[in-house]
């Protein structure tokens, strides 16, 4: 019943403000327009997935900003000069998180701790590979990010196509299934024979295969990087996945509204700055704008059910 | 609680080790001064740990991500108020108070109010927060009053004075946090919110007071940073985000809530001045101290986790 | 398969488990063949939780073994605190406990098994399988926990061990169960049923086995007992009908009105009944929320709350023993804001003596107790205050009858002196033994008895629906 | 003159990416003073600043693009990165739009640049260095923030400087982030284990936290260089009256905001802009000092303001 509604909000509050948006800026109702809104919107969405991924087993990332910014840097360079190393590089990566996550379970750490460790380390390494901006996107990747499809521009196929198959890969599959209840009560998935730390790793690993991807998308659209180039993802995927209508803890997530939540995030900043605020308000308003638009999820809470 | 092994041992014999290495590069000289620069800056991770300490106590998804912009704040109204006048210091403290009780009340105003995560709540209310401090001075630096800055950059009995504020303020904590029946409220709270109001705990009470005291604590420390350093900077608390959750995590501290831990915060705060110390005097480059920082936290935190598991 | 008749599906030889230097189990032989329906009792902490957690190998024993001459496959536990995924729907909980369903198409067999199932044990259910567990009340949950338990899941139940299955269910969903399990056993399934319901043990056991302290202290088939019998042997003495309506005292003033129309004096015990999810605990949680604050906690609290559900309402997990107990009387003893130590390590002290809390340390952690014994820990929280209401979320769920008998007494003993009891319970004959008994349906209050006219038909009419005209 | 009219419908938006330091505050006032003015002139028709709310590429990517749809007709920016903006500085030029950017510039090749050299104000701190203290020794170097452009260009032209004076030796390196109290806080932690400094290299801002670290541990002050901020500026002037105390200050002005809305203005104008521009770091000497501190107001940083023909030599000098 509550799943229902909790993609409501999220698609209700992304409508009401592409309305706002089309309205002060009749320009953005365009193929180029809507293009230009929202493309910088997908390696979000992409990290929102992965963030979404690690919430969904009861864990929260704080390093997922760093992790993307390395991602950056590795496919700037070596996937660029270098495409077999830069690949084993980056599958590397991926284990490397799937190991992260069996480790948290196992020795029973806080993920909040391991991974605000672990964010520091991303961030030395992608230092090391990048002590200065630059790298070039592989062509192929600039080619995927820019391409023109008809009807509708890439960003928005790519939002619907990421959303379609996280969701069939979350919340249709069986084993999106088991994950997700590894969020609502590891404990019953453990009895019912199930081995935990293998799914814990493959929670992490398929995030650690998102985060790939937005540093990857991202680095298709920047065309270059550098270290610190997606820090403040961390805290904008947390947002993504909560304005999406998930929760932090219990296994509630929406991949649909996740992507939604990107989506939402990165139109409001646009929003604002088609505002035209004081340089001194802008910062100010961004909090408000998210403030104003998580509210409305008081609509749709259960009333009473709180202490 | 008894019978358990002492997590924060883990942070105090990490900087110990941190100090131990940072002066093997020296033979040994220098120690007085690491160890003063070390209480000096520490005093200021301890202030802000101390409250987020409180607020994760209070459960998962309990996080203060305003204490950068609350202490930029505080310390830009202390100074603006002050301007540099002699005898206004206890006027500036008190701006300072007053406006860390207002963040707390606003931040728990939206979590409560309005229900929001707190994380999301704290992280959207902080960038309100910076814009008014922009708004407030664009970013002047004022002097603070020679009297408050001297009491800043002193000392007493050879301790700076602002490792004394922390220490007192750690005592106090650890009293309310072992002793007082608001510590156990704030423990229950922390484990199960509905038990504990079903048990008679006046649960929005305790939580309102935690994100007000954290808050409180960061706008004492942005004051007092604000002094130390010469004035208040629009950038000073960018900092104390990670370091203030690091801290609390490093020093033995339940993330999963209801179990705090007060000598770890301290012992924690002193470790991450002195590993940065430490990698720097070594010569590390940037993304060698990084990665090294890194890895030691998460040595730190397994060490104190497998000693924690195996009573 | 293994066709052999005679072979037991499970078989434990001289099995213990000790947990530091608790005996949770010490040297216990037991075996159980097709066909059999084990009834298992024993007082709180005797160790049946902790034998169904040896069969299923959530641990290994300690000493001795545990075997399964035919294989361990179809072997099922329904525990005894719920174990479902609250975020998954019914269907994919189903999907949890059986990972072979796999492919396109999945869901709808999952649906198809778990609906099946449920319609098998307990007809008229009334439950979605599409619905979020988090949606359904605590008895729902428990059905389809032992639905998912009973399903074939690929292959067949053959031994289903359910541990305390109804101390959450109303009575007609408690004899739908137990028919269904009386026909399981009939048809060469096995069954170990857990419960301190004696008449239900009696009504589906074809053997009984006592635990005491570990041991297992008689082991004969159920026609060899007698009620009063089996609780001589777990140890108690029977102190049935203690002061049955003895020491009822004249009631005071009106203390409590709700725009319900609940009603209750001082002095007075007052029942909740009705099937169960009928809005009881909505009922005591607005009361209890309406007579405290979030905001402020003053000397004396004006009630208190003793709970059910225990993981969700009432235990406070990092915590031991003693701080669990002590909670809501700190303000009261408190000096100058601070906690009197001394006073609460003597105050828990006494309550564990008063409400027998088995354990050698009460600065052990809360868990580490029985759920029954956990369930005293909540009794000791609220009848230590010195409130003048006590609210009551069916709190003998789980308790053994030895134990409940003392309750009963000191329930009657606290009224007596003036304190105001409001008593949920899925359980008739406890609330039979109350002052006045509101009677639950459809979230509104459907019956007002009292003195004589509560009896067991009384409540049961006004539980259900009924044709006012004819 | 007659350029002036050509422009008076035009837009011009201001790309900034952060507004936590007083640097970038009087960045943002400069800009305001003169874009206020010019639309009050006639000049241009609009003149917005607009900042993000992280110092990130990525949003200001973001808020390129929609400057884009806000339809724009030049864009000045002061980029987060040389290179990560490139992609939304392309699709701006695609549609027609001018780029400037300034300060933190972008390496798309269809965009001006407003360079400061930076390597060359490292170099020219270690040669300065070299003339105050001929007989050399150890210095510490303050960096900025790491992974950012502008802190390699000044490291590298510093390591450049201690290469060439064989004299110097850099026997610390520490990250102040271009904040004094982080700086101070760094310089503290390395200072135990330091042996005799001589002298401070450092980024600009982070001069006076070095002094208060010095101080704090009862070491002798060497010779800092300073960056542009009025308490580095007055501490300096304090100890000269004290006790002779001599340095340099070298920094950018953040008025170089102003001569990129000019140079914007202009290439609305039709003036043929060659891509590539170089301002002069604002250097003060132990002579100027006491002139800068007086036009620098309380708490805020030494400035300079450009006007037209300021933007007209410059671009003059690059022809
Ligand atoms: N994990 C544990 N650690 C320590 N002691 C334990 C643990 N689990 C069980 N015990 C102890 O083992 C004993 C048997 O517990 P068990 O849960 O088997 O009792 P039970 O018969 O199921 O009781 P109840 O009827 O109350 O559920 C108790 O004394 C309990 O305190
Ligand atoms: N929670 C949901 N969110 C979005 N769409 C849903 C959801 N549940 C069902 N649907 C849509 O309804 C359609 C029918 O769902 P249903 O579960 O009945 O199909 P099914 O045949 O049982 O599943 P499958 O064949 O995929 O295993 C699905 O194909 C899906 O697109
Ligand atoms: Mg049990
Ligand atoms: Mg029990």
């Amino acid at each position: 019943m509550l799943s229902k509604y909790r993609i409501l909000l999220p698609v209700v509050s992304l409508a009401v403000l592409l309305a706002l948006t089309f309205w002060m800026q009749p320009r953005a109702m365009s193929y180029f327009g809507l293009n230009l809104l929202f493309n910088l919107a997908v390696p979000i969405a992409l990290a929102t997935i992965a963030q979404m991924l690690i919430i969904m087993v009861n864990d929260i990332d704080l390093s997922l900003g760093a992790f993307v910014s390395l991602v950056a840097c590795v496919t700037a360079t070596y996937l660029n000069d270098t495409p077999a190393l830069g690949l084993l590089i980056l599958v590397a990566l991926v284990l490397g998180y799937a190991a992260m996550g069996a480790v948290i379970h196992v020795l029973d750490l806080p993920a909040i701790v391991v991974t605000l460790g672990m964010s520091f380390v991303w961030g030395g390494l992608a230092l090391f590979i990048l002590p200065t901006p630059g790298g070039a996107a592989p062509g192929w990747l600039r080619a995927v990010m820019t391409v023109k499809p008809p009807l509708m521009p890439m960003a928005v196929v790519a939002a619907i196509v990421i959303a379609a198959v996280t969701h069939l890969l979350v919340i249709r599959s069986g084993i999106g299934t088991v994950l997700r209840g590894v969020g609502g009560n590891a404990r019953s998935i453990a009895r019912a024979g199930w081995n935990v730390a293998q799914l814990k790793a493959l929670a992490y690993g398929l995030a650690g295969l998102f985060g790939v991807l937005a540093g990857m998308a991202l680095v298709g659209l920047t065309t270059s990087a550098d270290a610190n180039i997606a820090l403040r993802y961390t805290l904008l995927s947390i947002a993504g996945v909560i304005l999406g209508g998930g929760e932090f803890i219990g296994g509630k997530v929406s991949p649909v509204g996740a992507v939604i939540g990107a989506l939402t995030l990165t139109l409001a900043a646009s929003f604002l700055s088609f505002l035209r605020l004081s340089p001194d308000w802008q910062i100010g308003a961004q909090g408000a704008i998210l403030i104003l638009v998580l509210t409305a999820r008081l609509l749709f809470s259960r009333r009473g059910a709180a202490a | 609680m008894s019978g358990f092994a002492k997590p924060w041992l883990w942070a105090w014999i990490a900087a110990g080790a941190a100090f131990a290495a940072t002066l093997g590069l020296t033979a040994g000289r220098g120690a007085g001064e690491l160890a003063y620069a070390a209480m000096s800056f520490g005093a200021f991770a301890a202030i802000v740990g101390m409250g987020q300490m409180l607020v994760i106590t209070l459960g998962p998804g309990n996080v203060d991500l305003s204490i950068p912009a609350c202490m930029t704040l505080a310390g830009t109204l202390a100074l603006k108020v002050m301007g540099s006048d002699p005898g206004t210091a206890w006027l500036g403290l008190a701006v300072a108070l007053a406006t860390g009780l207002g963040v707390g009340l606003a931040n728990f105003a939206l979590i409560w109010l309005l229900r929001l995560p707190p994380i999301i709540a704290t992280l959207a209310a902080s960038l309100i927060y910076q814009s008014l401090a922009i708004w407030s001075n664009r970013g002047l630096r004022i002097k603070p009053p020679e009297g408050l800055a001297d009491f800043a950059t002193g000392r007493m009995l050879g301790v700076p004075n602002v490792a004394w504020v922390a220490l007192l303020l750690a005592l106090a904590t650890w009293v309310m946090l072992e002793r007082s029946v608001w510590g156990r409220w704030l423990l229950a709270s922390g484990q199960n919110l509905r038990a504990a109001r079903l048990a008679g705990v006046p649960v929005q009470a305790v939580r309102a007071a935690t994100y007000v005291a954290v808050a409180v604590f960061a706008a004492l420390a942005g004051y007092l940073l604000a002094s130390f350093s010469g004035g208040a900077a629009l950038n000073m608390g960018a900092e104390y985000l990670l370091m203030s959750i690091a801290v609390v995590v490093i020093g033995g501290s339940s993330i999963a809530g209801g179990n705090s831990n007060v000598p770890g915060v301290l012992g924690a705060a002193l470790f991450m001045f002195l590993v940065v110390s430490m990698l720097n005097s070594y010569g590390a480059g940037a993304g060698v101290k990084s990665v090294l920082t890194g890895a030691i936290i998460i040595a730190i935190v397994i060490a104190a986790s497998a000693r924690r598991s195996r009573p | 398969m293994n066709h052999d008749d005679n072979a037991p599906v499970v078989a434990l030889t001289r099995a213990a488990r000790h947990f530091g230097p608790v005996k949770a189990l010490d040297g216990v032989s037991l075996s159980v063949a097709p066909g059999d329906c084990l009834g298992l009792v024993g007082h709180n902490g005797a160790g049946k939780s902790t034998l169904v957690n040896l069969i299923n190998g959530t641990f290994g024993p300690s000493a001795g073994e545990v075997t399964f001459p035919g294989g361990a496959e179809g072997v099922r536990s329904v525990f005894q605190e719920l174990s479902l995924c609250p975020n998954l729907t019914v269907a994919e909980n189903l999907r949890i406990a059986h990972p072979n369903l796999k492919g396109f198409g999945w869901r709808r067999a999952a649906r198809a098994e778990i609906r099946e199932s449920l319609d098998r044990v307990f007809p008229g259910h009334g439950i979605d399988p599409d619905a979020e567990v988090d949606s359904l009340s605590i008895a729902q949950r428990q059905m389809v926990e032992i639905a998912i338990g009973f399903a074939p899941r690929g292959g067949r139940a053959r031994l289903v061990i359910l541990d305390e299955p109804t101390s959450s269910l109303d009575a007609g969903i408690a004899e739908q169960l137990l028919s269904h399990v009386t026909g399981f056993c009939a048809a060469g399934g096995a069954v170990i049923f857990i419960s301190h319901m004696l008449g239900e043990v009696f009504a589906v056991a074809s053997r009984i086995v006592v635990l005491k302290d570990g041991r297992v202290v008689a082991d004969r088939p159920a026609d060899d007992f007698t009620r009063s019998g089996l609780v001589d042997a777990m140890g108690h003495v029977a102190t049935e009908a203690v002061a049955q309506q003895a020491a009822r005292s004249e009631p005071g003033a009106v203390v409590i009105h709700t725009p319900n129309g609940l009603e209750a004096r001082q002095g007075e015990v007052v029942g909740l009944s009705g099937l169960a999810g009928h809005g009881q605990a909505a009922e005591l949680a607005r009361l209890y929320f309406s007579q405290t604050s979030d905001w402020r906690a003053g000397r004396a609290a004006q009630a208190v709350f003793v709970a059910g559900d225990r993981p969700r309402d009432g235990v406070l997990p990092l915590w031991s023993i003693l701080r669990n107990i002590s909670i809501s009387v700190l303000p009261r003893d408190a000096k100058r804001g601070l906690v009197d130590r001394a006073a609460e390590s003597r105050l828990a002290q006494e309550w564990k003596a008063r409400i027998g809390i088995r354990t050698d340390d009460l600065d052990n952690p809360i868990l580490s107790l029985s759920g029954g014994n956990q369930q005293k820990v909540l009794f000791a929280r609220a009848l230590a205050s010195d409130a003048a209401v006590v609210v009551m979320d069916d709190p003998m769920r789980g308790v053994d009858v030895g134990t409940k008998q003392d309750v009963y007494a000191m329930i009657r003993a606290e009224a007596a002196k003036g304190r105001t009891f409001l008593w949920y319970s899925t359980e008739t004959e406890e609330v039979c033994q109350c002052d006045r008994v509101f009677v639950f349906r459809n979230g509104a209050i459907s019956a007002e008895l009292t003195g004589a006219e509560i009896t067991e038909e009384r409540i049961l009419e006004a539980s259900f629906e009924m044709q006012e005209a004819s | 003159e007659s350029h002036l009219a050509d422009t008076a419908d035009k837009r011009i938006a201001l790309s900034n990416n952060y507004a936590g330091n007083s640097w970038r505050q009087a960045m943002l006032q400069t800009w305001e003073e003169t874009a206020t003015q010019a639309v009050a002139d006639g000049v241009v028709a609009a003149a917005d600043a607009f900042t993000t709310s992280e110092n990130q590429a990525t949003e200001q990517a973001a808020q390129i693009q929609n400057m884009i749809l806000q339809g724009y007709d030049a864009i000045v920016v002061n980029a987060a990165s040389p290179s990560a903006l490139n992609g939304a500085v392309k699709e701006a030029c695609d549609a027609g739009v001018t780029v400037v950017s300034f300060d933190g510039i972008v390496t798309e090749p269809c965009a001006w640049r407003i360079a400061v050299d930076f390597a060359a104000m490292g170099k020219e701190e270690v040669d300065y260095l070299a003339t105050r203290l001929p007989d050399g020794g150890k210095l510490l170097e303050i960096r900025g923030l790491a992974g950012v452009f502008v802190d390699d260009e000044i490291s590298k032209g510093i390591h450049a400087g201690v290469d060439e004076h064989k004299q110097f030796e850099i026997v610390g390196s520490v990250h102040g982030d271009w904040a004094q109290d982080v700086a101070q806080k760094a310089v503290a932690g390395v200072l135990p284990s330091l042996p005799d400094v001589v002298g401070v290299v450092t980024q600009g801002g982070d001069g006076y936290g070095a002094a208060q670290a010095f101080e704090a541990a009862g070491r002798p002050t060497p010779l800092i260089v300073l960056g542009n901020r009025q308490d580095e500026l007055k501490w300096w002037a304090e100890q000269r009256d004290a006790n002779g105390y001599e340095t340099m200050s070298l920094s950018i002005a953040p008025g170089v905001a102003s001569l990129a809305f000019w140079v914007a203005q202009q290439i609305l104008a039709g003036e043929e802009v060659p891509k590539d521009l170089t301002v002069p770091f604002l250097k003060i000497t132990q002579d100027g000092l006491d002139a800068a501190l007086e036009s620098t107001p309380e708490g805020s940083v030494a400035n300079v303001s450009y006007a037209l023909d300021d933007a007209q030599s410059v671009i003059a000098a690059a022809k």
